[in-house]
């Protein structure tokens, strides 16, 4: 799909828990060719003092009904902007944008790690991955039971399991803490990662060790997401790469972590 | 159909609408959004001879209706440009222009001399306002001395359309113009961004790695105005206006305050098609007010 | 309680927040919205030695994040102050700062003669850098041996605390404010306006009656911290810093960058009880940073 | 009343025609002493690109329900943005800002002239001057009947004429063309107007002219509305005046008309 700026028809703006909304939003287009991993760039209307888009990974794409879902986080003021919009705005997007993770193969067998919003490229890609649910293992890791959304919707694609740094929901701690994580990594033949950078750094550090294959996504400040204001820089062993264009994703082999 | 075509040195511009450097990559990065041959031109990002990384990451930091950029020239270097770019976008049916740096003079010279060997590049843009370099960069367009010399030893090594890009962190930026007229630059272009600074109040430290940016968008354009008229009322040589334009009535009001053509820098970060929309709306404009020529515009303020 | 308290040579202040020059009238008009004896002080309209009408109307306009100002130090010159606002503001329970202009060094001095008399106007504000008016203003702030020439003719006949307000519009601030520093003066204060213009895309008229006028407001923030930076840097005395300020964070920005005590402008039209907002946002600050002092915030930019 | 910032709710946000809105909005605290001729400036929360609040004469109160009501007519960005407000909203205001018109005695017999939105004031003096009736000449003119805003409410206090310039509603023409004004004029003992820069300059000439008390309502470009900024300035016979506190009404003895 070629990178277009184009409104989006917001359908559904739905409040997951205390700090997270779902953005079910219509495209006036097809919206083929959008993967997990990518983002766009959104525009934040009528809000004084806010001058740049703001990057939001997509969550879910529905391809006949060409709606896109957004997981949005309130950190700052654009992000609660953007999720005080009513149902029935359009909303000026800028898409699809960044690289995609690699999809796996028939025969991987993938971890899926999720951090905060970070859950949201993991959740798509569960769903996207084509593999017999049984290969994909889902780990996802929150503050307390209350910061976590619901995955209903995504359960028949893989098996979920969760930590909390307060064990208010599954296991007690940080992701890397997890049996899935500490007893079984080495089944897996591809890590999939997206969340805090300290849970991606660990996480990565680990798959390096182990030499696992493992890509994380990347997030950091964007003042064009499309590759040409060269402010988004991610310092790899190849030297400064753009995370909007040569990432989000990347390989931990490519990082100098 | 009004006519926007317009003519800087030997140049002739099929509209006065360009892209400003280092925000519209080479070009390429926006083809998507935008027909490029719609343009009147494209300065692609800052080149220096050899490759460099740039600065350390945070690069940017938002400000009220603008924004700090502390880039830093990142680039592949001349050679990578004329190897691998130069081919890929050398047959776009508008002028690429190139922005030049240097941390010496020699720096400069060595570089467009390269630049003077493709046919494609009909014009260079010398830039002595980059803020966001250690060596050479500004240093070169704060002063009259050091900015005339420049631009004498680039003028010696070439012939084509040499437009010199001018800092507004001076006194007087109309001295400036006048000295880089003086040594035989063709056009000046104005204004590169203001010095600034953000700081995190939480942490007590600079946003940007480098301390200090560079500062564009819609904030600064009062002051870009202000000195494109300046500079139009000290100089014959066209001048290139920029800083903060928006949409087409920004753009409109570059050209009556003096710009012979516009560039679009920060505004395409918002929205790459910005630009044509930029070209429609000042056709849309000509005809109202009934005007049959851009140069019915150029430096028509009534004061 | 934090202590909000702040030394400027040998004046206390009870916390650094004050109020801008030409933005607070003599504070009279503004204190059905705050109590004036909570600020650290109020630096009062611009004034001269004789009445003074100001330029003529068009003398505003709005832009991106900030606004134009050509007011053109209109008052009633130095004996209507004495006469009719001194007695009526002497007693404020803050420091009243007299913003002091001269179109020639003489007028500056025999203005600051007058002032000198008055018991209660513990310091005087030198303003060399006015870009609203013809002839001195600016022009004595834009470079170093004319910045010189005016602060060692006042410093002569003052003994009183000496601040002089700087100029944005120069290639080095850091040079005037050591050049200042070096004639006597206690304190700078800065930025002042920028030089702007706006254009009138539908008339192609300027905006303002006098073409080009102050640019303020959050659009010059990151301008402001900059130089409040750099000056900070560069000379022992204590500085002032303007330019954007709206609310508490941005204080707290410009005292880490630099500044001992702040100064209000703009914001005040958009919401007059904001300097008490800020006073009381600074406390909140320093508590949840276990601060004891504001001494433990200025230039506290770790880099 | 002590000037103040002051959140005001929306109680209702009413289209009169295309480009004129009637605000009313409920004070927190009592509104007692905001007479005709002084204005509120307001707030525009949440616009790009609008920096400077936006002022707006009273055009009426209701001091037993602590109600202030606005008529707000579209120029630009920020009036726009007003008029799309939303009952509920709180909306900052600065108030009371500006010298009303001085109020006519028992025995005066008055004609107030309204164009465009400067009909505002001119209902509200109507409103509140206290005289019978048979006195208050209300005099509006618009460009065309659409242009026209109920008055419904006022008719009770005074007697209402009206102009268009394409003659739709009432005389055909200018509001000096009227009869009441051309023929009836040395009946008044008292002229006051507020509407467009060239009607209350040839209504000022003529009351000049012919010696008739007039006061006018000047508007201007306004940076703080309470007399800091020194922006508001009028060239009058005493020197720059600033409209926003020595006016906005004047007697045009005082202007260089
Ligand atoms: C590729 C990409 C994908 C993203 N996907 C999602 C997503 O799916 N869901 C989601 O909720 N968020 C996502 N984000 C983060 C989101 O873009 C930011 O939360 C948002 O831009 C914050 O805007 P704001 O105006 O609310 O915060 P601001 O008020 O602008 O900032 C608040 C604070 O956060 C910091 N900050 C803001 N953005 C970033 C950033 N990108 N990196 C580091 N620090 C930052 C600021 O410096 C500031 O201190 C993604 C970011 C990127 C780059
Ligand atoms: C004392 C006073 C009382 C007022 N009372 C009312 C009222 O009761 N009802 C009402 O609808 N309007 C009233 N106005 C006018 C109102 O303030 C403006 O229409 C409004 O500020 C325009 O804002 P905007 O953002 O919509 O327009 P902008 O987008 O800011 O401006 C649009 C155009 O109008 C011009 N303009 C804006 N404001 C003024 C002005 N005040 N004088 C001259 N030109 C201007 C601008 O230069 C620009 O060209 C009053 C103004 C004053 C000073
Ligand atoms: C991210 C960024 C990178 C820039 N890089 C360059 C550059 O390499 N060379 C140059 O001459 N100007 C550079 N500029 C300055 C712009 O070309 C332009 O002069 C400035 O941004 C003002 O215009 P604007 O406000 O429309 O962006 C850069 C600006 C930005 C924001
Ligand atoms: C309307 C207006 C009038 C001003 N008059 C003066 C003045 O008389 N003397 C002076 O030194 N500065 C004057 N200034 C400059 C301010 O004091 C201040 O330096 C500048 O506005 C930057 O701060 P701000 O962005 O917080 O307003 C004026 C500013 C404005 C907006
Ligand atoms: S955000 Fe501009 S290059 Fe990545
Ligand atoms: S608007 Fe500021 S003095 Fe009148």
């Amino acid at each position: 799909m070629k990178k277009t700026v184009i409104d989006l028809l917001l359908l559904k703006n739905k409040q997951l828990n205390k700090d997270n909304f779902l953005l079910k939003l219509r495209s006036p287009v097809p919206v083929s060719d959008i993967f997990p991993g990518q983002f766009v760039n959104v525009e934040i209307k009528d809000a004084q003092e806010i001058f740049l888009r703001r990057p939001f990974s997509v969550l879910d794409v529905d391809y006949q009904n060409q709606t896109i879902s957004l997981l949005v986080k309130i950190l700052g003021r654009g992000s609660k902007k953007l999720t005080e919009a009513q149902p029935g705005v359009q909303i000026s997007t800028i898409l699809p944008l960044g690289k995609s993770f690699t999809l796996p193969e028939r025969n991987d067998r993938i971890i899926l790690i999720g951090g905060g919003s970070g859950v949201a490229p993991m959740l798509f890609l569960a769903k996207l991955c084509g593999l017999d649910p049984e290969n994909v293992h889902v780990l996802i890791g929150a503050r307390s039971i209350t910061d976590h959304i619901d995955i209903e919707e995504y359960k028949p694609f893989g098996n979920f399991y969760f930590t909390t740094e307060d064990g208010s929901l599954g296991e007690k701690g940080y992701v890397t803490n997890h049996p899935v994580f500490t007893n079984k990594l080495n089944e897996f033949t591809k890590i999939y990662t997206c969340g805090p950078d300290l849970m991606m750094k660990a996480i990565g550090r680990i798959a390096l060790e182990n030499k696992l294959f493992c890509e994380v996504s990347l997030e950091n400040m964007m003042a064009c997401g499309f590759g040409v204001c060269l402010c988004c820089v991610e310092d790899t062993k190849a030297g400064h790469k753009c995370v909007c264009t040569d990432g989000p994703v990347f390989n931990v082999n490519d990082l100098k972590w | 159909m009004v006519n926007l075509g317009i003519k800087i040195h030997e140049l002739d511009f099929k509209n006065p609408i360009m892209l400003a450097s280092g925000t519209c990559g080479f070009g390429e990065e926006i083809s998507d959004f935008l027909d490029l041959s719609r343009l009147g031109g494209i300065v692609v990002k800052g080149t220096t001879l050899k490759h460099r990384e740039g600065n350390a990451y945070p690069r940017m930091a938002e400000t009220p209706s603008g924004m700090l950029n502390a880039v830093g020239l990142q680039n592949k270097g001349v050679d990578n440009f004329i190897a691998n770019i130069y081919p890929r976008i050398k047959d776009i049916d508008t002028h690429i222009i190139v922005n030049v740096n240097g941390s010496t003079i020699e720096d400069y010279v060595a570089l467009t001399e390269r630049l003077n060997e493709l046919d494609k590049i009909p014009a260079i843009e010398l830039n002595i306002s980059c803020p966001n370099v250690k060596e050479g960069g500004m240093a070169f367009g704060i002063s009259c001395p050091s900015a005339e010399a420049v631009v004498k030893a680039v003028r010696k090594v070439y012939s084509k359309t040499l437009i010199v890009k001018l800092s507004p962190n001076v006194t007087s930026i109309a001295d400036i113009a006048k000295a880089v007229e003086s040594q035989g630059a063709d056009s000046v272009s104005l204004i590169n961004t203001l010095l600034g600074m953000a700081v995190n109040a939480e942490t007590r430290k600079p946003v940007l790695s480098t301390i200090t940016g560079g500062l564009s968008g819609p904030a600064i354009k009062p002051i870009a105005l202000r000195m494109v008229w300046q500079v139009y009322n000290a100089v014959k040589i066209p001048v290139m206006g920029m800083g903060g334009i928006m949409n087409a009535t920004d753009a409109i009001e570059f050209m009556i305050a003096g710009a012979s053509t516009v560039q679009i820098g920060t505004a395409i970060f918002i929205d790459p098609t910005i630009p044509v929309q930029i070209i429609d709306g000042l056709a849309l404009y000509m005809e109202r007010h009934k005007m049959q020529s851009v140069s019915e515009l150029i430096g028509s303020l009534q004061c």
